[in-house]
């Protein structure tokens, strides 16, 4: 029946990551040095620490190794994780996802073999896959034709007993910290890139896979837009073994659809996490900023600013746990008991939109000292504009929301 | 009426653009990228603008300066701003300061600092009011803590004043030659009667430069800190009379609320949304989603709209203030004017990044840019003190009517 | 466990009552002739029938002959009928809450006598309450002094053996309907009312109790603000027996707190049904009306709008449920499965101006049509005006909030 | 650069406000409160206004009226408006239509209908464009369906043209002495070629006044059906050429976006605001809450801040665009500054309406007038699709700046 009681080892879980986080990551994480510079330093040792406490592997099954919780707790626990650090979070969620899905329902045993003990004991052991559900234009086609899903450039031939890899993708989730790559490619020559696209497992020491580090690169740095740990990938006729394609087609792939879904409340989550260290600071800072003869929170402008930042936290967070849980049930919108919409992305962007706001409104309670590089608030803020602003473009990001609306015929449940 | 522009208008305009097209912009971004708080300033910008008249604007012609008036001026910001909004108030900061010299100093102080300030292409002049502890306090000394507001202490000896203390952010602060400063010749009262205006050169014995700061927008342009050990200042040094108030002896008060001040916030961000809309549509016109054009996308229309509309309706306020301004009208139509210069530059800057949208995990750094350049005004000219503050001036006449209403109170709530 | 699954009953009951609104209620609630004057009749009728479907008993008890739903059934439930009529679903709303908190909770068996019977058995037994937690300033006082709780002009005194009650009130909820009121009053001559105050039960044929049906009052009708049947009564020395004092102080009741609490929350689940029916009459219209070639679904600029609206309505049930959830299991608060925040109050507050976001932007979709008086559509949205604006002012309705947000010491949970 | 007003403007300003504050304001809500859509009209305010000049503003003197220039007119637009916003309305649609006679029509034309329209205090102009199945596809003909747009059916019979059909919402429907009608002379076609435009005056037979529209605000301005049966008109009516389209006939567009349209509504907005914050600054000054004036709390000082800020945007820009039409310039800040009234008309009542609050079951009726009456807007010029026209607009010149930005496309997106 309808509850919203969190189970006690969610609740103790949740703890856990808040106590690491504080003691842990904020320290490093927030720290001046690390946040005036452009280039912020990925918290390599963070991650493994994360990894220590079982966050790498937090959703793949028991018997495989992890912990084997439901996405709801994942993004429980991501948030956590995120309000130390975006980019810890985003690492280890990506890495999370593609560790369930791979090993728990794509690889097959004999695949496994090695892979699977890596994964679980190495703490440095991340995961990336090319993401053959990133639509670039999703929204932009509204009621116009659709165009082609995949705009797939890595193609792939057999040739003396070995997969040979080769092309390039400018945007690879991960890339920087995976030890192991799920790649989409096409045979090459092949012009029906949908039907025939396969997906391989790539070793980060294959010879001629190139990763970019962007990151390190001072030309480029300003114009640098990501969360987590992404760069550009090139495959150099990688040669890999024949065993190493997984037994899995575009088409089973899209008809799950859990990779797109989960991963997007994996961000949102993650994303809130970030409205709440902006308000966690500034809400912090009202308390003993004083002006006017007394702190700055008992002034009304201020007080109304710190009641509309936690009303927008806390629907985003009801909204997420809603649509992690629907993703963890999706029977339940067989018998109406939630609304036919499209949760997850209703969860995106909501929560894009009031973190952004909250950022500002944040950023506002420390006056001058809101755009100082050396606070974590102005660090928060650029957070909150690449969540808002990225996936390619999130001006026509509703508009999908609106064809399903029609295709739910007017949505006859509440 | 009549709102044309005449030829000493359209010269300056013209000799801005050309300036901002050729001198500002081909640098804009290479110096905003620039690590640290220091780097991005480059001497040799101000001094070509300079030497084109751009660093005198304010100064009288019988002083040696250009003598332009408001309207000319804002008109220049506007062009200069459109090639960097921080380069654009590195020149005009010196304005702002000018015009305080010119109508609050004696003859004797004028020529003592004027002359230099127009000889010397790199002179440039600051004003020290913000300290950690005295922000707001400085616009609204709350009456219940007289104590309250700047505490940089000077104590008279013989004919000097010893000045203690630090202030903080202060603008032109690492490369200024002259400082206007805010300093307590009184504790015990508050600020209207404890406060006197100082000028302080900068090779001032007892006066050092301490932090630049490092920001996340207006990278050019120099905030640092300054600190005072019995740094030792002339009594022919202040400004009106001691113990007057600085805000009374400064001709205006502090907050920029002066009649330059407000239009000088305002003219810079209509050059920033001129920028921002010649972006966008260069970009909506030339990238296509979805088999058409951005610009035939109504999403994208409806946003290029707002931007246009939000930018116009900020031009003609800010001309108008501009010339009620040349006709000394004081009102709080101009921090109306600078508060809501904050909400347009803001939400054009954004709406061109939403426009523009990520490519990959890059942005077009100069989108970003835009928007980070916005953020500055959040702490300048849109905080909620400069919203309440205009309240007090409500009892303002109008060009073009004549309504007044009084008020009980002209006092902001505490 | 965490669960978002609806009961069979709870599904059955909502889809009974959206059939009885869309076959009963719509057709005579959205007539022209009722819509286009200002005083639109109460649907008495209307309210009848939902009392037959167990509406007005929804929360009393079972062995008191109610349904014995739960808070948040009855949000489901009157959300539906608010769909419908907003006046029959607060009217109904008001007397279910007072119907269960009455006879479960404050009544003796003694006095219920007569009345449990009637209440139960006539259709068109309405309560009323002088509501004793509404807070004129509510907000105001934010980290000022409290101004009193109770501003009663409402008196009793012990004269022959009665009770006599004395003075008026200018606006009681459901006094147009309810055949029974309980009255709050204190002592005449006391000054401090608060600690004497106590509760009576005054029925509507007492001699000297008068009903001002302001809604009959054509001069004033354009001025009246109020949904359900509220009005000013009056008691001109209204003799009432000695058994009908109820056993309740004034501090017993603000220690329970649960009539303002689910009154707040009843009034959110009628707001968001308001908003639906907006949002389902502007949805089906943008699929028949047929403007550039298409039906206007199918312009980018109108998907966008109903895509919004769906978000708004959609979190705001959302967060319904879950402050309903809460108030129905107050225990969650103590485990931190729940932020300590005040729940109905953000549930409050975001549906009002969603509501209102939603009715314009759905009188958007209806062109002119939007301002035409015979349309539904002008009516919702001058509902979602009232609900934004009414519980005497909205200003500082988020006040509260961040005190106590403080009192909560920084959000600790999540 | 001169934004003073000469002696006429003054002149003119004074008149207007004495006049509403004498004649209009005293009526007001009085008319706004009676039932029907009829029933708000009054003779006797118009004639009165007409005897002062106030109907035949935009008659050239030559042919006997005002000869008012758009600075002017704007200017007593926004005084009567501050009176009343559809009683305003109820003249200046007299100025669009003698614009467009005077701009288009022949001097038999002018002979005709000018004249009686001087003579007549009773004499009103309206325009017939609208039809049930044509709204904006007269704006914005789509180009795959030829045949949409107003399809009331025009045909030649010697030197007569019979007309049927039906038009809606139709200004001063029930109350004009002559339309202007859109007809289509050849369906086939699409409106631009198919269109004609004629003069009907009222007692043409076959011409009858069908449903008054009862609308929620402008109540005393009057919209009507008009119905014709084969109703006979004059060759000689015709203005400018048959099938030459009505837009360009009329020199101008369909939408009132000629010179005097846009300024129309923006002007009336500018003096609905004025009235607002009139209300609001009288009442937060003499109420109050928790002990204190409702001006000395900081959120009432910001609601006013922001009307104030808001409006005095809209003056500034209202003033530009006026005198920009007095110089003939043709822009798409025109349409830019109809959208941008549309957002501030909103905002500023919807700001009065919260600073005000309900006062237990009733509102200041005023106050709720304001909101309704900002709300026509939306359907007249702040609506998605002239949002979408102004960028079809943009390659316009600019007082200011020169800035001309080519566009591959001027088309609005289908």
């Amino acid at each position: 029946m309808f509850n919203l009681q969190l189970t006690a080892d969610q609740l103790q879980f949740r703890d856990t990551i808040r106590n690491f986080v504080k003691n842990e990551i904020k320290p490093l994480a927030t720290h001046p040095q690390r946040l005036e510079p452009f280039a912020k330093p990925l918290l390599r040792d963070c991650m493994d620490k994360a990894s220590e406490l079982g966050l790498r592997s937090i959703l793949l099954s028991e018997e495989k190794g992890g912990i084997g919780a439901d996405l709801m707790t994942a993004c429980i626990v991501l948030e956590e994780l995120a309000a130390g650090d975006v980019d810890v979070a985003m690492t280890i969620g990506e890495t999370a996802l593609i560790g369930h899905l791979l090993f728990d329902k794509w690889i097959t045993k004999d695949q496994e073999k090695s892979l699977l003990e890596r994964f679980v004991e190495q703490n440095h052991f991340h995961l990336s896959f090319t993401n053959p559900t990133m639509k670039m234009s999703e929204g932009w086609s509204y009621y116009g034709e659709k165009s082609e899903n995949s705009q797939n450039s890595i193609t792939y031939l057999e040739k003396n007993n070995n997969w040979v890899i080769k092309g390039s993708h400018p945007h690879i989730s991960n890339a920087l910290a995976a030890e192991l790559f799920i790649v989409m490619a096409h045979p090459i020559k092949e012009k029906n890139i949908e039907q025939n696209m396969s997906f391989f497992l790539v070793q980060r020491d294959t010879p001629g896979l190139k990763i970019a580090e962007l990151r390190d690169d001072k030309e480029n740095s300003a114009a640098s837009w990501r969360h987590g740990c992404s760069a550009a990938i090139e495959f150099d006729n990688c040669k890999i073994p024949l065993n190493h394609k997984l037994n899995l087609s575009h088409k089973e792939l899209l008809a799950h659809a859990t990779y797109g879904k989960q991963a997007t409340l994996i961000n949102a989550a993650i994303n809130l996490g970030l409205g709440r260290a902006a308000f966690d600071t500034a809400f912090d800072y009202t308390q003993i900023r004083r002006q006017g003869g007394r702190n700055i929170i008992e002034h009304q402008a201020i007080g109304k600013m710190v009641a509309d930042m936690a009303i927008k936290l806390e629907l985003a967070s009801t909204y997420i746990y809603k649509a992690a849980w629907i993703s963890d049930h999706p029977e339940v919108e067989d018998d109406n008991s939630v609304s036919p919409l499209p949760h997850h992305m209703i969860a995106s962007i909501f929560t894009a939109e009031a973190v952004n706001e909250v950022a500002l409104i944040a950023a506002e309670c420390f006056g001058a000292m809101g755009v100082m590089r050396d606070m974590p608030i102005q660090s928060y803020v650029n957070d909150s504009f690449m969540f808002l602003h990225s996936d390619i473009n999130d001006m026509a990001s509703k508009l999908p929301i609106a064809e399903m609306l029609i295709k739910f015929q007017g949505m006859e449940a509440a | 009426m009549d709102f044309s522009l005449n030829e000493e208008q359209l010269t300056w305009q013209k000799k801005a653009r050309e300036f901002a097209n050729t001198k500002i912009r081909p640098i804009s971004m290479d110096r905003d990228q620039i690590e640290g708080g220091f780097g991005p300033w480059d001497w040799s910008v101000i001094e070509e603008g300079s030497k084109l008249g751009f660093r005198t604007q304010a100064v009288p012609k019988k002083w040696g300066g250009e003598g332009t008036g408001f309207v000319t001026q804002a008109l220049v910001m506007m062009e200069l701003a459109k090639g960097d909004s921080a380069i654009c108030k590195a020149f005009s900061q010196n304005w702002k300061w000018s015009h305080l010299i010119v109508n609050a100093c004696n003859e004797d102080q004028k020529e003592r600092f004027l002359k230099p300030f127009i000889k010397d292409h790199r002179y440039l002049i600051g004003r020290g009011i913000t300290e950690p502890n005295a922000g707001c306090d400085n616009r609204f000394p709350p009456k219940k803590d007289p104590e309250s507001g700047y505490k940089l202490k000077a104590e008279r000896d013989g004919d000097s004043w010893i000045l203690n203390g630090d202030k903080c952010f202060i603008a032109n602060g690492s490369v200024g030659s002259l400082f206007l400063l805010d300093a307590r010749t009184n504790a015990k009262v508050d600020i209207k009667r404890g406060g006197t205006l100082f000028l302080v050169p900068k090779d001032t014995p007892g006066f050092t430069v301490g932090k630049i700061f490092n920001k996340r927008g207006w990278r050019f342009y120099q905030n640092a800190e300054l600190i005072f050990e019995n740094a030792r200042v002339p009594h022919a040094n202040v400004i009106g009379n001691v113990g007057t108030g600085s805000v009374k002896a400064g001709g205006g008060d502090t907050t920029g609320g002066d009649l330059f001040g407000d239009l000088e916030l305002a003219a810079n961000a209509v050059g920033v949304c001129d920028d921002a809309i010649e972006m966008a549509m260069k970009f909506v016109d030339t990238q296509e989603k979805s088999g058409k054009y951005l610009i035939d996308h109504q999403l994208v229309q409806l946003s290029i709209s707002e931007m246009h509309m939000l930018t116009e309706a900020l031009r003609s306020l800010v001309m108008r203030v501009a010339w009620e301004h040349d006709q000394g009208k004081r009102s709080a139509i101009g921090v109306f004017m600078v508060n809501y210069s904050t909400d347009v530059i803001q939400k054009v800057t954004k709406l061109n990044m939403k426009v523009h949208g990520a490519e990959g995990i890059r942005i077009n750094p100069r989108v970003d840019k835009l928007v980070r350049d916005s953020m500055v005004w959040s702490h300048l000219a849109g905080d909620t003190v400069l919203r309440l503050k205009a309240v007090s001036k409500l009892d303002f006449p109008n060009a073009w009517s004549d309504k007044k209403i009084p008020l009980n109170t002209t006092q902001a709530a505490e």
